[in-house]
């Protein structure tokens, strides 16, 4: 496909932030490997970066995101700030939620990345209440929903998909469908490998694309989100990827067909992408290397910024549960 | 002050709320248009006034109602969904425990979620225990949760007035019967507080907490005991998350005796945590067992004589209070 | 629609269940109006005749039937005593549960009408789990689930439907759309107003057919049985008809459109089976004024067995919790 | 006897029953095939051994889990099916709760439900209170619903067993730190008969009531206070439903004080009922307050620290029973 509609501007910074997004993943393996270094499970979306740049990139920055365990590259696309997330996936006092949220419930309402949910399924009836409230108040704004293809399973994204389509929710159902939920590939768990059937269910539009493919799903995201935000009413879009590393980072992947997974290697967004822009002269190997060396630094920063960081007074546990009335 | 049934007061909060404050909106299965055409229901006339804006029937998805009160209230808004039946709670309580309560907490005080949730409650209604089933405990279990549980319809318009325009989630259980009883209301945008029981019956020799429904079951007893001398000093929680302590501690530090009364079974039930605060803070005081009035731990039956029988009445609680009065079992001191 | 393929005894046996539940509810919608004679709403199948007994008797004695709280048509067409079920609806100790189920949640597991749930959406996983069983048990049984077209909009019915296709399991989804949820319509409570495009979602077939029409309900259901019964997987099949009274029987049905219950009235399943008899001359008068004189003294007695029956003792309430072990 | 970590003696467990019963099979998300790869989990080369038929994985759906275990075993089979974490039951909850534990009881005695719940529980592993949230409170409030919940291996193993193959529907929960602990396993068809608790450490002055994971803590206090002339009474109840009150009460009786250790967090958990037992029936044995020592009411924190804060641990456990053993707090005789 040819990429009209991306100026270069555009193209330039969407590369940019699937680097971020690599290298701060990289290091994120790397420090999973040290002891006591970050807590959790340090689940990625190594692989899946074209999904998280480009649909988010296509939203305008009032647009809501509601993510779940797999949030890093959706919360830095976003433009969470790399020195806050890295500090609060060390669970630091100076983390982007006080070292309340580690790796796992990451969430900054400052960007309109309002929740972050690791319960399996609850991203869409949350994202739905969002959106209800966009709605409610006139906005302009969308609600962009993130889960998995694992989640499709979950009661709770029908009763949310339902609920979106009757009252006409400016909802974008985003399902990244990376091929496992866990340890179970898609054949597995799902009674359909298309989970964009679904869409015809609620009577809501669909698309699906190859998700590692970022100017594909940015276009499509902008098509759709362009859908929702006229007040027609909800999408789904099954934006197909890949897992490329473990579920998480202590998954030791035997289950995984290695050739498989090659495959898909070869298919890396963030090495596809560069090769095109390569192909179209848009960046030069210079280029490359400027924009490599220049996340690598943010990335450092950001470690050097949490590991710098105290961890939160013990007794600061009891803080933050209520609002004072 | 004006005479309204406790499900006209709470009509007449949520009317109140939706006047004052256009970030409320009520949501859930047939709080628009219902099944039943009584102005003793809450949300009766409500979208007739209001319209289909802000008075919302929902499909029957209780997830998703739950959600969509958590999500937009993370928006600002001041969702109050219904939940028809307290067992249907379990259905939502995904979002209620681990989102509502759990979610502030996690983005270190980022998030707001002034939601509530109405659940109603009761077990004399014939419907059997998937109908009826009062778990209060289980919301007073989860930190992050405010739980309201009014016996009449002053505290019912106070309360829930205070509890939509509270910053926190709020699940505010309605006991049905109630519905139907008049009481002397306040007009306007009346409230009262969060967090504060009620003496309502002053005594000396016995101190009873409970809260709603059953409230009149005590009362009734503290009435019979009267004449036989004892008497009996009747405590309302109203509020039973956050706990008012020390109004508890200071009757059993009076009184000297404890009997905790409610609808929902015993085993586990809030009456535990009452009669464990009362023999962790006031062992001192106490000169009797601690004794709890509450349904045996079976579902609520929905034959007649079988659901009168669940029910704990008057004659159980009299009882109770004549047995922690015996001299026998007093504490040797 | 001819009616080949059902013989004239099936056809009078037919009508006989659909007279009986007729004249069953007929007496409970008096009984309604008694004081303390019928504990609860009375959540009636009147004018839904045609889906109980369409359905029912397209079935085998030992396949299982799952239903919920509109039940008392799929377990009199399933073959339950009336006496027993009135007697339970009475909640007396003679009942069928021992007064400990009532209107509700009857349950009638030695005919195979094994659970019955009045939460909303609960019987499709129950039914998925007695489905397992039987293919589990290589038993040529299938499990039928009733649930309702408000009921479609909880995640449990979703997560069952994709567990059952997944699986491959024996079950066959009836939702009974009788137009209404409570107080609320179709349109107003679910985003299609055809339940059976939800088939798709999940790869299984799918079926819609006029619920009013005993005979086309029968045939589909013999014909979506034997894809079950053959090791296919389930079916889901919209039975569409209509809630010909309130939701139940102290609803006022205010908000029920007069002209359009009248219409539906004029389509009502047994008058129109009792016509289609007539007209190809199966039945005469005679035999019909038989069918009902016969029905009726089946509920006459029926409500006198009730009558006569006691309540179950108090204490018993502490009975049929637990099984010692 | 065979040393096994706690893992290997579910796993044993889970074993023993599939070969001594066709009817039994267990399924979960990833029961089968795992994202670990550790010998020491329950679930581990199950489904080698037994193929595809009787080990399911399923898809991430715990309300269709739960209700699969519900209908099979209304049909029959014994499923043991698998809820990966404590704060998951919320979304299989209605199942559990409306229907395992009602629907036998609404037949009149006609349904069984021979079917186990298997739940993982725990704070100590750093994935944030929505994975983190002990609810055994939750399910002991419900009638109808067995509740077990062993400390060690052994126990784990003849538990598990007797769970399995017990008429009831059982929820067992399951502690993960403890998966990895070992100890002396009975081999064979073991069974440890579910309601019967453990004096796991003799002692006279004081009694300490645990409970899984927290029965370390509590034997880890009982040797420092035994430095200090202290001797604490621990008692491991491993079934919290049906509960053995007399092992509570005949120990209390022999000691006069009684502390109530768990994880989970204190308000309306299951130390209160304990508590409450303790004052309504062995309220003449007691000589001091009795303490709670639990979680603070918050949700499980994430950071190591914090997590560290919320986790009860042996110097609280030893401060509330030098506490009780103040003669000053003493009961006035
Ligand atoms: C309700 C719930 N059930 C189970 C889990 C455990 N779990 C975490 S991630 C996951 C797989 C989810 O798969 P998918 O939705 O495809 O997301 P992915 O991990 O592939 O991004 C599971 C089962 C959970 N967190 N929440
Ligand atoms: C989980 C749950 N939510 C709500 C209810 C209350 N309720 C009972 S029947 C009903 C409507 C169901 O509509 P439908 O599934 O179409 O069945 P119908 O009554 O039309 O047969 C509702 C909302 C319930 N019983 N269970
Ligand atoms: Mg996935
Ligand atoms: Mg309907």
């Amino acid at each position: 496909m040819t990429a009209e509609g991306l100026n270069s501007q555009l193209r330039r910074e969407i590369y940019t932030d699937m680097v971020l997004i690599r290298k701060f993943e990289e290091k994120l393996i790397a420090l999973a490997r040290e002891k006591a270094r970050v807590v959790g499970m340090q689940i990625l979306s190594y692989g899946q970066e074209a999904v998280a740049v480009g649909v988010v990139k296509a939203l305008k920055p009032d647009d809501v995101v509601v993510t779940n365990h797999r949030s890093h590259g959706h919360l830095l696309a976003k433009g969470a700030d790399p020195k806050f997330l890295m500090a609060e996936i060390m669970c630091k006092a100076t983390g982007v939620n006080k070292g309340k949220a580690g790796t796992l419930h990451l969430a900054v309402p400052e960007i309109n990345a309002i929740m972050t949910s690791t319960i399996v399924g609850a991203s869409p009836p949350l994202g739905v209440g969002a959106a209800f409230a966009q709605q409610y108040r006139n906005l302009p704004d969308i609600t962009v929903v993130f889960f998995g293809d694992g989640a499709a399973a979950e009661g709770s994204v029908h009763e949310a998909m339902n609920l979106a389509a009757l009252w006409k929710l400016p909802v974008l159902f985003v399902c990244e469908n990376n091929y496992w939920a866990g340890a179970q590939c898609l054949p597995e768990h799902s009674c359909v490998e298309e989970i964009v059937r679904r869409a015809d269910a609620y009577g809501m539009p669909g698309a699906a694309m190859d998700g590692n493919d970022v100017e594909a799903v940015y276009k499509t995201t902008r098509e759709m989100a362009e859908h929702c935000r006229s007040g027609k009413g909800p999408v789904l879009m099954e934006v197909r990827t890949y897992r490329m590393r473990g579920h998480g980072e202590h998954d030791p992947c035997h289950y995984m067909d290695q050739v498989e997974l090659q495959q898909w290697a070869e298919r890396c967004p963030v090495k596809s992408f560069r090769h095109r822009l390569m192909n179209e002269n848009l960046l030069t190997d210079k280029d490359f290397a400027a924009i490599d060396a220049e996340q690598e630094a943010v990335v450092e920063a950001a470690v050097t910024f949490g590991d710098d960081s105290p961890f939160p007074a013990a007794e600061d546990a009891l803080m933050d549960l209520w609002i004072n009335s | 002050m004006v005479k309204l049934s406790t499900g006209q007061a709470l009509q007449s909060a949520l009317d109140m709320a939706l006047s004052l404050d256009e970030t409320v909106f009520i949501a859930g299965e047939g709080v628009g248009t219902s099944i039943h055409l009584d102005p003793n229901l809450p949300t009766h006339g409500l979208l007739e006034k209001y319209g289909p804006k802000r008075v919302k029937d929902t499909p029957v998805s209780e997830a998703a109602i739950a959600g969509l009160a958590v999500g937009a209230s993370a928006m600002g808004l001041r969702p109050v969904v219904e939940i028809m039946f307290f067992p249907f709670i379990t259905l939502a309580s995904d979002m209620l425990v681990n989102h509502a309560a759990k979610l502030r907490y996690m983005s270190g005080g980022k998030n707001a979620f002034p939601l509530t949730v109405r659940v109603k409650a009761g077990v004399n209604f014939g419907a059997g225990c998937q109908h009826s089933h009062n778990l209060e405990a289980w919301i007073a279990h989860i930190p992050g949760l405010k739980l309201v549980f009014p016996s009449n319809p002053l505290d019912a318009k106070g309360l829930l007035l205070s509890s939509i325009f509270d910053p926190n989630p709020v699940v505010f259980v309605e006991e049905m019967l109630l519905y139907w009883m008049p009481g002397e209301v306040a007009e306007g945008d009346f409230r009262v507080p969060i967090g504060k029981a009620s003496v309502v019956r002053a005594g000396k020799d016995c101190t009873l907490v409970s809260y709603g429904g059953a409230v009149h079951t005590a009362l009734h007893a503290a009435e019979i005991l009267d004449t036989e001398g004892i008497s009996l000093e009747v405590i309302d929680l109203r509020t039973l998350v956050p706990l008012d302590e020390s109004c508890v501690l200071d009757s059993i530090k009076k009184t000297g005796r404890l009997i905790v009364l409610h609808d929902a079974t015993r085993f586990c039930g809030f009456g535990a945590e009452i009669a464990a605060i009362a023999s962790e803070k006031a062992f001192d005081a106490l000169k009797a067992p601690v004794m709890r009035v509450a349904a045996p731990d079976i579902p609520v039956p929905v034959s007649p004589p079988q659901e009168q029988f669940y029910k704990p009445d008057s004659d159980q609680v009299t009882e109770a209070v004549r047995a922690v009065m015996d001299p026998s079992v007093q504490r040797r001191q």
